[in-house]
C-alpha cells in the first residue's frame, strides 16, 4: 500500500509505519500524481474526493493506493471524474483564511481523520 | 472527442487501451490496443515483431471502418 | 412603445406553397405574416409583430446550403429585425436542420435573439440545441397551437433581456446548461411519483440525464477503403520533438496540428509525447507506438488505403470528456471534413 | 410497528421566566437552558437567541437543527443510544413541537459554513427560515480538539431539544398522524397486489465532522441494515455532520425524513412500504463495495420491486450512490435516486463524480454552485467572519454594503438530497 499526501500531519503520524510519498503541492496536483500512479498499475483504495469539504476549500488530500499487475479501469475512470470535478470549484487562497493558522491546522486534522477512518477499514 | 468527430459525419475508429473508457466516451467502432504507454507497440519484443503487432491493430481498424455497425462495437 | 420587429422563417409546406413537389423553391421574402405567423402575432400581442417572412424550400436549403444561408441571411438582415423565429419544424428533419442552421447563423451574425422549435427527435434538435433555444414541440403540426405561444414567450423574454428559466419552466429542449428552479412538489414526492411510474412501466422523465451516455449514431461504413483519405487523431500527446507549441502535459488548453508529409516513420529524433498521464519513455523512443504513421504509410503504398491525410491532430486529453477537449474536437472535425477526410483513426493511451 | 405522532403547533417563541408551551407559543427560560448546556465542562460559554420567520436575522455558521420531541407512550425515549439509553423506539406515541427548532451554531473548525436567513432571497432556499428557532451559540474551552468540540455541540443540541420536547409531554396534540409498518409476512398478505418498495438511506460516514449515529453507533462501522421507518421519527438517527451545508442532513431532516413520509402517504394505496435499509458512505472503496453489495442483497432478500435511494454530501458519496443504484437494478429491483449537482456557476460542467446508465431515474435538489446575492440583514446570530472562505463563498463575498454573494452550497439545507425541498434543476 502506498499513501500519497500533501498533509504534513499524515506524514508525521505514519512515516514510520506506512509507505508514504509526501509532496508539497496543491490538492488537484495530488489527484494528478495519483492518476499517474494509476497508469503505472496502482489501484485506488480510497475515494479521491473523500470528505465533503470542497476541493477549493481544503488544501489537503491523502489518498491510499495499492500496486497491482494490470491497469485498474475503475480507478482510471474515478480519478478522471474527480479531477474534472475539481475544476468546478474556486480555489481559496490559504492566506485568505480568516484565521490561517487555526484553519490550516483544522484542515490537516480533518484530512488525517479521514485517512485514519480509511485505515481502520484497511487493517 | 470521438463523438465530435463522429458528429461531424466522419466515421472514426477508436484504438484504445481501456475499452470501458472508450465505451463511456461514446465510440462506436472500437479496437482494443496494447497498453497505456504504448498502445500500438510493445517494447518487450523486437522492432520487427512490434511492427507486426501494430500492423494487426491497423488491419483491424480498417475492418472496423468498413463494417456497418448500429451500436457500439468492439472489434477484438 | 413601438412593437419589436420579428422575422419568421418557414419552409414551402408551412408557407402553404406546396409539399415535396415544391421543396425546390429558392428563398423568397414576403412582407407581413404567412400561415402559422398568425398564431405568433396573436401570442406576441402588443409587444412584437412579424414584419416579414422568409420562405425557402427544404430541398433547396439543404442542397444549396451556402447559397441558401447567404440569401436568407441577407433577406433577414434587410428587415433589421429585433427577433428571429424559425419554424416550428415539428418532426420534419430537413426543415429542422434549416431552422437550426439559420437560427444559429442569425444569432451569430446579427446578434439578435433567436428561437426555434421542433420535436425532440428531429435531427435538427440534437445538432443545434446547444447553439440556440429550441422549444420542445409535438411531432406534428397539430402541436402548433401549443408551440407558438411558448416560442413567442421565450423570444420576448430574450428580447427584453430577462433571465431565462430552466428548460422545464421555459419549455426548451434541454441544452446541457443546468438552471435551478422551484418545482411544485418536493423532491421526495417527485421521487415517489417517478418510482410509481417506473414500476408501472409508464413513461417518466429523469431530472438529470446521465451525461456520459449521450450517444452519436455511427456513421455508415467506408465503401471503398482503398480510395479513402484517412487522418490520424490522438489523445496521446504526440508532438514534434521539442514540443514547439508547448502543448500542456495535462488538461491541455490547446491542440496541435502537425504536418507529416513525406514522413514514413517517426523516430526518437523526430517526435515525442507531451502527455503527462503515463510513462513517456516508450512513446518518446518511437512515437509510432502511439500513432501508427509507419504502418499507414505502408498501407498507402500498398494501395490498402487511398491516402494518409497530410496532418495529424494531437491533444493530451485523458480519455474522458472535458468541455475544452469537446470544443476543439468540434473545431478540428470541421477542418477534417472540409479537407475531404473520409475516415479517422483515433488513438488513445 | 406502529407510531402515532401528535403535533403541537408552535407559532411563536419567547423568552420567559418559566419554560412552557401556551396557546401555540413556546416560552423558554434562558438560565435553565444555559445551565443545561454548561453542564458539559468542555463548553465555556453559551448565548441564546431567537429567530422567527420574517425577521431580519441571519444565523451562521449553523451546525445542526433539531426538532423538539418527546415519547409519551411506547418503549424507549427520544434519541436512543446517544442521549438516552439504547432501547428500541418507533412505537407508541410521540409528541412533536411542530414549527420550532433548536439550532446549534458556532465555529467547530476554522472554515465552518451554513447560513439560515429568516427573510429575503436566502430564506427561500432553507426550510429552517419557516421555523421559530431557539439558537444556541456556544464557545468551547481553550485547546479543545475538533472531535471533542463537535461532540459537545452535538450533545448540547440533543439535550436542549429533548428538554424542550418534555414541555409537550402532557399537552393535547392539535393533530395526530399514525404510521404503521406491518411485518414482512403480514405485509404480503395485506397488500398482495401492491409493489413492494423500500427506502435505501445512505448515511454520511467518512470520519471526523462527517459522521452519523444510529442508536449511538458510528455508521461507518456498520454493515447495511434494516430499520423500521418510524424508529427514525423518534431520533434513532442523529447527525454528527458539520460539512457541506447545502446537502448535509441535519437531525431535523432525519426526524422528518421526507422520503419516509411520502412513502407512508402511498402505503397501502399504490405501494407497500416494506422498510428502510440503512447503508453508509465510507472513504475506503472496499467498504463501498461491501455496503452496496449488502444493500442489494437485502433488497433481493426482501423481494422488493422498487427502492428510493437518497444521498448525503458531495463527491465521495456519488460513488456509493451509483454503486447502490447499479447493484440494486442488477437484482431486478427498480430504483429512483435523489442527489444534487455541482455543475459549476454557469451550470455547464459535468456535475456528479460518478455516473452510470443504470441511473435512469434521478431526482435532483439543484445545482449547488448557483450564485445568489443575500441582502444585508439587521442582525447576525453567530459570526460572519467565515463568509469569505466558506465553500461557495469567495474572496470578496462579503461586500461593504453588507450583502453576501455566495453559491447556494453555503445555505443550510439548500440542495438537500433527501428531497426535502422543491428546488430542482434542469
Amino acid at each position: 500500500m502506498l499513501c500519497i499526501t500533501n498533509n504534513k500531519l499524515v506524514l508525521d503520524e505514519y512515516k514510520n509505519t506506512l509507505n508514504i510519498e509526501y509532496y508539497d503541492i496543491p490538492l488537484k496536483d495530488i489527484l494528478i500524481k495519483t492518476r499517474d500512479k494509476i497508469h503505472e498499475h496502482y489501484k485506488l483504495l480510497t475515494h479521491p474526493l473523500s470528505g465533503s469539504i470542497k476541493p477549493g476549500e481544503t488544501p489537503y488530500k491523502t489518498i491510499f493506493i495499492e500496486k497491482g499487475n494490470k491497469l485498474d479501469m475503475d480507478s482510471v475512470i474515478l480519478i478522471e471524474n474527480c479531477i474534472n470535478m475539481c475544476n468546478n470549484f474556486e480555489i481559496i487562497d490559504k492566506s485568505k483564511y480568516l484565521n490561517p493558522e487555526k484553519s490550516i491546522q483544522d484542515f490537516e486534522i480533518i484530512d488525517l481523520s479521514l485517512a485514519k477512518s480509511a485505515l481502520s477499514s484497511i487493517h | 472527442m470521438v463523438k465530435e468527430i463522429e458528429r461531424a459525419g466522419i466515421p472514426v475508429v477508436h484504438l484504445c487501451t481501456v475499452v470501458p473508457i472508450s465505451l463511456t466516451v461514446g465510440a462506436n467502432r472500437i479496437v482494443p490496443a496494447i497498453a497505456i504507454p504504448y498502445p500500438l507497440g510493445n517494447p518487450a519484443v523486437s522492432m520487427e515483431e512490434e511492427k507486426v503487432i501494430r500492423r494487426n491493430i491497423c488491419e483491424k481498424a480498417l475492418v472496423a471502418l468498413t463494417t456497418e455497425v448500429t451500436e457500439q462495437t468492439v472489434f477484438e | 412603445m413601438a412593437k419589436l420587429k420579428v422575422v419568421h422563417y418557414l419552409n414551402q409546406f408551412f408557407a402553404q406553397i406546396g409539399g415535396e413537389e415544391m421543396a425546390h423553391i429558392a428563398p423568397e421574402l414576403r412582407q407581413g405574416v404567412v400561415g402559422p405567423g398568425l398564431a405568433f402575432n396573436q401570442a406576441f400581442g402588443d409587444e412584437a409583430e412579424i414584419v416579414a417572412t422568409v420562405i425557402c424550400g427544404d430541398s433547396y436549403f439543404n442542397e444549396n446550403l451556402e447559397d441558401a444561408k447567404a440569401k436568407v441571411l441577407e433577406m433577414v438582415k434587410s428587415q433589421n429585425p429585433d427577433i428571429f423565429v424559425a419554424g416550428p419544424a415539428f418532426n420534419a428533419g430537413r426543415y429542422g436542420v434549416a431552422c437550426g442552421t439559420m437560427a444559429e447563423l442569425i444569432k451569430n451574425e446579427l446578434n439578435i435573439p433567436v428561437v426555434s422549435g421542433m420535436y425532440i427527435e428531429n435531427p435538427g434538435a440534437d445538432m443545434f440545441k446547444q447553439a440556440v433555444y429550441m422549444i420542445s414541440t409535438r411531432d406534428s403540426a397539430t402541436g402548433m397551437r401549443d408551440a407558438a405561444p411558448k416560442m413567442a414567450a421565450l423570444a420576448l423574454k430574450l428580447a427584453k433581456g430577462e433571465k431565462v428559466g430552466s428548460s422545464a419552466e421555459d419549455f426548451y429542449i434541454p441544452n446541457g446548461t443546468r438552471v435551478n428552479f422551484f418545482e411544485e412538489e418536493r423532491g421526495s414526492k417527485r421521487a415517489v411519483n417517478m418510482l410509481l411510474k417506473k414500476l408501472g412501466g409508464k413513461p417518466f422523465v429523469t431530472e438529470f440525464p446521465m451525461p456520459d451516455f449521450d450517444r452519436v449514431e455511427p456513421n455508415p461504413a467506408i465503401k471503398d477503403i482503398t480510395k479513402a483519405k484517412i487522418a490520424i487523431v490522438t489523445s496521446g500527446g504526440i508532438v514534434p520533438k521539442g514540443n514547439p507549441d508547448r502543448i500542456e502535459s495535462s488538461s491541455a488548453q490547446k491542440y496541435g496540428k502537425y504536418d507529416i508529409e513525406g514522413l514514413t516513420d517517426l523516430t526518437e529524433a523526430s517526435h515525442e509525447t507531451a502527455h503527462g498521464g503515463y510513462d513517456p519513455v516508450y512513446a518518446n523512443q518511437d512515437s509510432d507506438r502511439v500513432i501508427p504513421v509507419d504502418v499507414l504509410r505502408e498501407f498507402e503504398s500498398q494501395g490498402k488505403i487511398g491516402s494518409l491525410h497530410r496532418y495529424f491532430y494531437t491533444t493530451t486529453g485523458n480519455g474522458t470528456s472535458v468541455a475544452s477537449s469537446k470544443a476543439f474536437a468540434e473545431e478540428f472535425s470541421a477542418e477534417l471534413r472540409n479537407d475531404g477526410v473520409d475516415a479517422v483513426i483515433l488513438t488513445s493511451t | 410497528m406502529k407510531l402515532e405522532l401528535g403535533y403541537i403547533l408552535i407559532k411563536d417563541i419567547q423568552f420567559s421566566n418559566v419554560s412552557k408551551v401556551e396557546n401555540g407559543t413556546l416560552f423558554v427560560n434562558q438560565d435553565e437552558i444555559k445551565a443545561l448546556v454548561l453542564e458539559d465542562e468542555n463548553i465555556a460559554s453559551c448565548e441564546l437567541d431567537l429567530a422567527r420567520p420574517g425577521e431580519s436575522i441571519r444565523i451562521t455558521p449553523v451546525k445542526d437543527v433539531i426538532e423538539p420531541r418527546v415519547k409519551v407512550e411506547g418503549t424507549g425515549s427520544i434519541f436512543p443510544g446517544t442521549l438516552n439509553k439504547v432501547e428500541t423506539v418507533g412505537n407508541g406515541k410521540t409528541h412533536v413541537l411542530k414549527g420550532c427548532a433548536v439550532v446549534t451554531a458556532g465555529k467547530v473548525v476554522g472554515f465552518q459554513e451554513g447560513i439560515i436567513d429568516m427573510v429575503g432571497e436566502g430564506a427561500k432556499y432553507t426550510p429552517f427560515s419557516q421555523l421559530n428557532n431557539l439558537v444556541l451559540v456556544m464557545n468551547p474551552v481553550d485547546g479543545l480538539k475538533p472531535h471533542e468540540h463537535e461532540k459537545s455541540l452535538r450533545m448540547a443540541g440533543l439535550k436542549v431539544a429533548a428538554h424542550i420536547g418534555e414541555l409537550a409531554r402532557n399537552l393535547t396534540p392539535c393533530e395526530t398522524e399514525v404510521f404503521e409498518t406491518p411485518s414482512i409476512s403480514e405485509g404480503i398478505k395485506m397488500y398482495p397486489n401492491l409493489p413492494r418498495v423500500a427506502y435505501v438511506q445512505m448515511l454520511q460516514s467518512q470520519g471526523l465532522l462527517h459522521d452519523t449515529y444510529v442508536y449511538g453507533v458510528d455508521a461507518k462501522q456498520t454493515l447495511s441494515t434494516l430499520i423500521y421507518p418510524t424508529e427514525i421519527m423518534d431520533g434513532a438517527i442523529i447527525s454528527g455532520n458539520c460539512v457541506s451545508a447545502c446537502d448535509k442532513n441535519t437531525t431535523y431532516h432525519h426526524l422528518n425524513n421526507p422520503v419516509v413520509h411520502d412513502l407512508f402517504a402511498e402505503h397501502g394505496k399504490t405501494l407497500n412500504f416494506v422498510c428502510t435499509i440503512l447503508t453508509n458512505e465510507n472513504v475506503f472503496l472496499m467498504d463501498k463495495e461491501r455496503s452496496s453489495d449488502w444493500s442489494a442483497k437485502l433488497s433481493e432478500m426482501l423481494g422488493l420491486d422498487g427502492v428510493i435511494i437518497s444521498q448525503e454530501g458531495f463527491g465521495n458519496p456519488d460513488t456509493d450512490l451509483i454503486m447502490n443504484c447499479k447493484k440494486i437494478e442488477a437484482k431486478g429491483v427498480k430504483t429512483v435516486i435523489i442527489t444534487d449537482e455541482y455543475a459549476g456557476r454557469d451550470g455547464k460542467s459535468q456535475s456528479l463524480a460518478d455516473a452510470d446508465a443504470a441511473a435512469d431515474a434521478v431526482v435532483t435538489g439543484g445545482n449547488a454552485n448557483e450564485v445568489v446575492v443575500l441582502p444585508k440583514l439587521d442582525k447576525v446570530i453567530g459570526s460572519l467572519d467565515w463568509v469569505d472562505t466558506c465553500a461557495g463563498g469567495f474572496d470578496g463575498s462579503l461586500a461593504k454594503d453588507g450583502t453576501i454573494t455566495v453559491e447556494i452550497q453555503a445555505i443550510t439545507g439548500a440542495t438537500n438530497e433527501l428531497g426535502f425541498n422543491k428546488l430542482s434543476a434542469r
